[in-house]
């Protein structure tokens, strides 16, 4: 998309800000204990100074209140630069859910701590192995106080370790048939265990158990789930473009070093074709994702169709763009030493995140009308 | 801004005092529409008296120069005359390869002469022009084309064989590429042509495609003399305005083809022809999902078409990124009349018969396979992305 | 597979009776009228002096009893020359079906007939626009006189003008819920209508209405209706490989023959890639369809999946064939005059017969048990 | 035949009485497997005792002449002394490089001393190689190799560095290519030679994967000494033998390869996963789709890759066939890998823990994704066919 002034800031500034504070190298140092962390607080305090950590929290809560488009420039560079941080799951998933609870005191009292990184928040919505976020087990209970208690457990909960807030999506056993509320669970409640599940992609992840956990409701329905997901996954998918758009330029950078038989591999009219093919895949790719974050924005009837849609895409493209990186770096690709493979797992974990391509393409469908 | 809502309002209240009723009416079919001509029939009053009012305002061709038929429109004024006829859905009352290609050659490498005297003629509708580019030996080479014209004093002797001129058999003229040069090295020895086609020693054949008739000709060429005057640009330099038009072709594309495919979705299509299951759903769960994974496709490159013109718009080149929506968007097509075929299952296998409209659709899948071939083959496209865009190393 | 003698001998029969009596041409000339037939009678003739006609009746009824391997071999080469025959319908489904009969003066009435092609027969067991051959709408009625009828319309019933006999798939209505029985019908009964659908293959086929038809049941139940599939889908996925060898050995051809830009486009790596992808994967559609159709003479247990695995192999490879020939073949493949389009019609049509690749693909999962 | 049936009851009876019961066992990770070597502890009494008693036979390398330390045995004995070690489960008593690939390398090329020496150490167990093929500079275009063996009066001096050596720092010996004139073109000047890895100026780098830990190996060597007895063939001929191993390599493959989706079905894996529908199917149809799609091109390649056995069995040669074999082999496994983790989801996204035996699914995966680039990139197996195959003209 055409940018305009402010969003072409933006983009110039979280260019320059992840160039300059993230490094892929950060996953293996935080996945081989170098960092003794679940993220890259260096960055994430940089984020936060720069006030990416608010960019969809309103202004009267001290955010930037930028929109979807915003927050998906700023996950597209971080995808880039494969950016440890909690960015996805506390200013975008829980900054937007919290944003359409129903509770004015739990909104003054978080979304402003989140705004300039004093606290983290995330999402917890998955239990099985496949995202299937309308139907959790996880049980709501009210108790005599008023007060509820949550039951059941949680997996692939991002960045949970580091929380200070769980949004954990549950039965309120109302029987009005319209799906799952968020409850939000304060790190260290009574009942919340966490235990850390590594992923491929060297993330903070974790399994939850709640066991008469107290919780809060937020008090707005499944529709502050559901939109919560949309944003998460439309940001995604601007990171997912990151993602391949730094794989295919590395692998391109790759074409034209390498050589064998006497000349560069790029001049290969076989991969020279591969890698135009590739080119136009990431290109709608990306036009898509910013397409679907802009109709987000605007809250546009088709938003519904084009969000997954673009996941959906986005996933796929980035999973070739790293697939083709290791076969046209060879051997060394499938080293450990190149980064490659950090991105094809980021490609894989992220893809996965809030539904993968199965899911997404089926809701596109749905949201089609057949 | 003022002044164009005003020129706004002027062209609604013209369109709506001189469009005739008829030609607010859908094109139905290739022959519905008005190419012009020595030879054009114009099937009804409607047709003739829309384009005599187009031709007299110079809206057949509204970016050229007032003096060679057009009405000299800024392109912004041309837009705003676009959507409004639009908006009512009048016909574009005539066109041809005159207007798509030979003009804007003329206007840029023709002669004060050619432009006066070919132009005008054109936008009035009053001659027909086809294309005579590819030969059976030149097809994505095109610069190896063998179609030889030998300069006599003051006319050319043309000799040779042009293949894929649509509509040969009804234009009344034709621009063409020949060899000027046979000693010059390829591109070097091309040159740029009109000639009539009621020449003496011109011939053409209608070719017959696997989806059945076509306006593609194959043309013969025998001794066909042809005036000094109709050489356009410099002896020997025609390959330049060859590239030009090549170019000007590419970026015309990334709309969606016509025919039955045409703004329809796919699943609301399958829906109709295998059902509904219990919650509403296609019913046959593998189709449904190669149909979304489909239309997710044509989003995207939708969205990547409207960026494209979104940037072309506002100044930034398109260059060799026509490349890359010419190569996916006829992919995606050929793609989507595979899927149909799964979806229409043995109706979709008819021929004949009125049911399918003439095997409707088995003739448009077949028809689709052509698109990666015509206008440059999908392998050229990648070539070009590859050198041009990823700037890769020749091999 | 490794042929044995008699394989090696009757494959070699088939290649020169093809090479010298087929002629792709011939579809033309039936399309345009210029034969005035729907099958080539003299190469159809040649075929049942040879044995071919009867290539699946037993000997005891006159015919070769050679096994589906043997009928798989001439489809084979069949498909190489697009031969214009009955052949799939009269020797293959038809002959199957009444080899399966449960009444031995049908099998002594029509099998010799079949066996040296003075007649022709035909399976009618499709509907509507997809097939579903196990939930026919086609109704048999049993008269007071222990005769029966049938009531309903059949459609893409190949070589139904053609034929003396037709195999209507009906439901009996005996709610034994073991599905649908074969009738047979003769050419000319009473109410019998058939109304010729041309395909873009160009072969006969037509749209049959059957009102208060006289049939005689086969008398063998669903298991008649389903030998004759099966076999009818291993001996299409022969022919289909036939396609798919000869549309690529001719765009083999022209890679060698065509020159652009000064040399072979045969040299150009992304085509040839692409034509090595494609051998590869007729290679293993041709290994397939083969071990199909010996698993099918074995009546080993894995043929059920097998059968659907191969046609569905065997359809795709021949539509890539086809496309790729095509696009390789550049405008000229486009042309009526070329043969290449010739093939992907029939491509299309045969890998639609007796269920296209979505069907076969199902029936593949569900003979896997999934 | 009678023959070969009594050979076959001769060997029924021997495997019966000499082959452990924990022999017959089968092998649990690469570990369980018995290298040998000079270095080489048995973790059991029975992996040292059936090494023993089939080495004495000489069925550790039964086709290998009993002067070797083989059995002498026709492709035929062989073929049932397989079967019937396949019929009871017993292991491969030993393997390693040696039996791979240097042992027929030194029977076609090696020097009488050189067999008599090598080829019963290999035999036995007691020499553990490894092969120097690749560096980083030479990849799919082996033949630029540049380490470089200057040959002095009775040895080499070998500096240079080696890639993908396959445990190399547990291996004894290496087998490798050097250069030895460095003014011939490429494979010109190429010498195989055998050099000890205890040798002064070795050492080893273990490569980590993108999956994990691996068995390859950095081999750099600074100044290393090897007698001249150690040049297998002649001087600058070591290519000849490369191009044998290549191919001898690539004929062994079309077999599944290891891990944890041999033999098994993705569809029952997804049943167990995913779980069942009313009707008893996988409850989630575009994946079930999937995956019959994916197993019947698994099933259409085994019924290749029987085909292309029984050929070769029959005495056809493979030839360039196995490229075939090689490329689709490695590319099918990678989709089946890419499946499975569409099947698996979130557990199949775990890195670590018991759950998932260390991030099973992930690692595996991940090194799926070298299955075709070893041993020969698809690009390079797709170069094979295209030349020698379907006889293309060289670009």
């Amino acid at each position: 998309m055409l940018l305009n002034d402010d969003q072409s800031m933006l983009a110039d500034l979280a260019a320059r800000l992840f160039t300059d504070k993230a490094d892929p190298d950060t996953v293996r140092a935080i996945r081989d204990g170098r960092i003794d962390s679940g993220y890259d607080q260096t960055l994430w305090q940089a984020m936060g100074e720069a006030g990416l950590t608010g960019i969809l929290v309103p202004e009267a809560h001290g955010g930037m209140d930028f929109g979807l488009v915003g927050a998906g420039l700023v996950a597209r560079e971080a995808g880039r630069r494969l950016a440890m941080t909690p960015y996805v799951s506390s200013a975008v998933l829980a900054a937007t859910a919290l944003g359409a609870a129903d509770d004015d005191a739990l909104r003054a009292r978080w979304l402003p701590a989140l705004a300039d990184a004093r606290a983290i928040a995330t999402l917890a919505c998955d239990e099985g192995r496949h995202h299937r976020p309308h139907d959790p087990a996880t049980r709501a209970v009210a108790g005599g106080d008023g007060g509820w208690h949550l039951q059941g457990e949680k997996t692939l909960v991002s960045d949970a370790a580091e929380a200070d807030l769980l949004l954990v999506s549950a039965d309120d056993g109302d029987g009005d048939g319209d799906g799952p509320c968020l409850f939000a669970v304060e790190a260290g409640a009574a009942g919340l265990t966490i235990e850390s599940t590594p992923l491929l992609d060297s993330r903070s992840c974790a399994r939850i158990t709640l066991d008469r956990t107290p919780a809060q409701p937020l008090g707005a329905g499944r529709p502050a789930l559901d939109a919560s997901l949309r944003a998460g996954r439309a940001v995604l998918a601007a990171e997912l473009v990151g993602i391949a758009r730094e794989v295919f330029a590395r692998t391109l950078g790759y074409l034209h070093e390498r050589r064998q038989f006497g000349r560069a591999i790029g001049s290969f009219q076989a991969l020279q074709h591969r890698a135009a093919h590739l080119s136009v895949e990431i290109e709608m790719a990306e036009a898509l994702a910013f397409r679907a974050l802009e109709a987000c924005d605007r809250d546009e009837p088709g938003a519904d169709a084009m969000v997954p849609a673009a996941k959906a895409k986005a996933a796929a493209v980035a999973r070739v763009a790293a697939a083709e990186g290791v076969q046209m770096h060879g051997g060394m690709g499938m080293t450990d030493e190149f980064d490659i493979g950090l991105f094809m797992k980021r490609a894989r974990a992220a893809g996965h995140t809030l539904g993968g391509d199965r899911y997404c393409t089926d809701a596109f469908a749905r949201a089609r009308g057949y | 801004m003022a002044e164009l809502e005003a020129w706004r309002m002027d062209v609604r209240d013209w369109l709506a005092a001189n469009c005739p009723d008829a030609m607010r009416e859908p094109v139905r079919s290739a022959d519905d529409h008005v190419w012009g001509g020595r030879r054009w029939v114009f099937s009804s009053e409607a047709q003739r008296l829309w384009l005599e009012r187009m031709a007299a305002k110079g809206w057949t061709a509204p970016e050229w120069p007032v003096e060679y038929g057009g009405a000299g429109l800024s392109p912004e004024a041309h837009a705003v005359l676009r959507e409004e006829m639009a908006r009512i859905g009048a016909r574009t009352p005539v066109s041809n390869f005159g207007f798509w290609m030979l003009g804007p050659a003329l206007l840029k490498f023709g002669s004060e002469a050619q432009k006066r005297r070919h132009l005008p003629a054109i936008a009035r509708g009053e001659i027909r022009w086809c294309q005579g580019y590819s030969e059976p030996g030149a097809g994505s080479d095109l610069a190896s084309l063998q179609t030889r014209a030998e300069a006599h004093d003051d006319h050319f002797v043309v000799n040779g064989r042009k293949i894929w001129t649509s509509y040969a058999d009804r234009a009344d003229c034709m621009f063409c590429l020949v060899r000027t040069d046979p000693d010059a090295r390829k591109q070097a020895g091309i040159s740029f042509l009109l000639l009539d086609m009621e020449s003496e020693g011109v011939s053409t054949r209608p070719i017959q495609l696997i989806s059945g008739e076509s306006p593609f000709c194959e043309t013969f060429f025998d001794d066909v003399s042809v005036p000094q005057e109709n050489l356009v640009g410099e002896l020997n330099q025609g390959w330049t305005i060859a590239k030009y038009l090549l170019t000007h072709e590419r970026e015309n594309i990334g709309g969606e083809p016509p025919g039955l495919l045409k703004g329809r979705d796919l699943g609301a299509m399958a829906l109709a022809a295998i059902g509904a299951d219990a919650e509403g759903r296609i019913d046959e769960p593998s189709l449904r999902h190669d149909i979304a994974g489909l239309e997710i496709d044509a989003m995207a490159f939708r969205a990547l078409v409207d960026d494209v013109r979104a940037r072309a718009e506002a100044g930034q080149g398109v260059g060799a990124r026509s490349a890359m929506l010419k190569y996916y968007g006829t992919e995606l097509n050929k793609r989507r009349y595979d899927l149909m075929m799964d979806v229409m299952g043995a109706e979709a296998l008819e021929w004949e018969g009125e049911r399918t409209h003439g095997g409707q659709y088995a003739r448009e899948w077949l028809r689709s396979k052509g698109n990666s071939i015509e206008g440059g083959t999908s392998e050229i496209m990648l070539d070009i992305v590859a050198a041009h865009v990823l700037e890769l190393p020749r091999g």
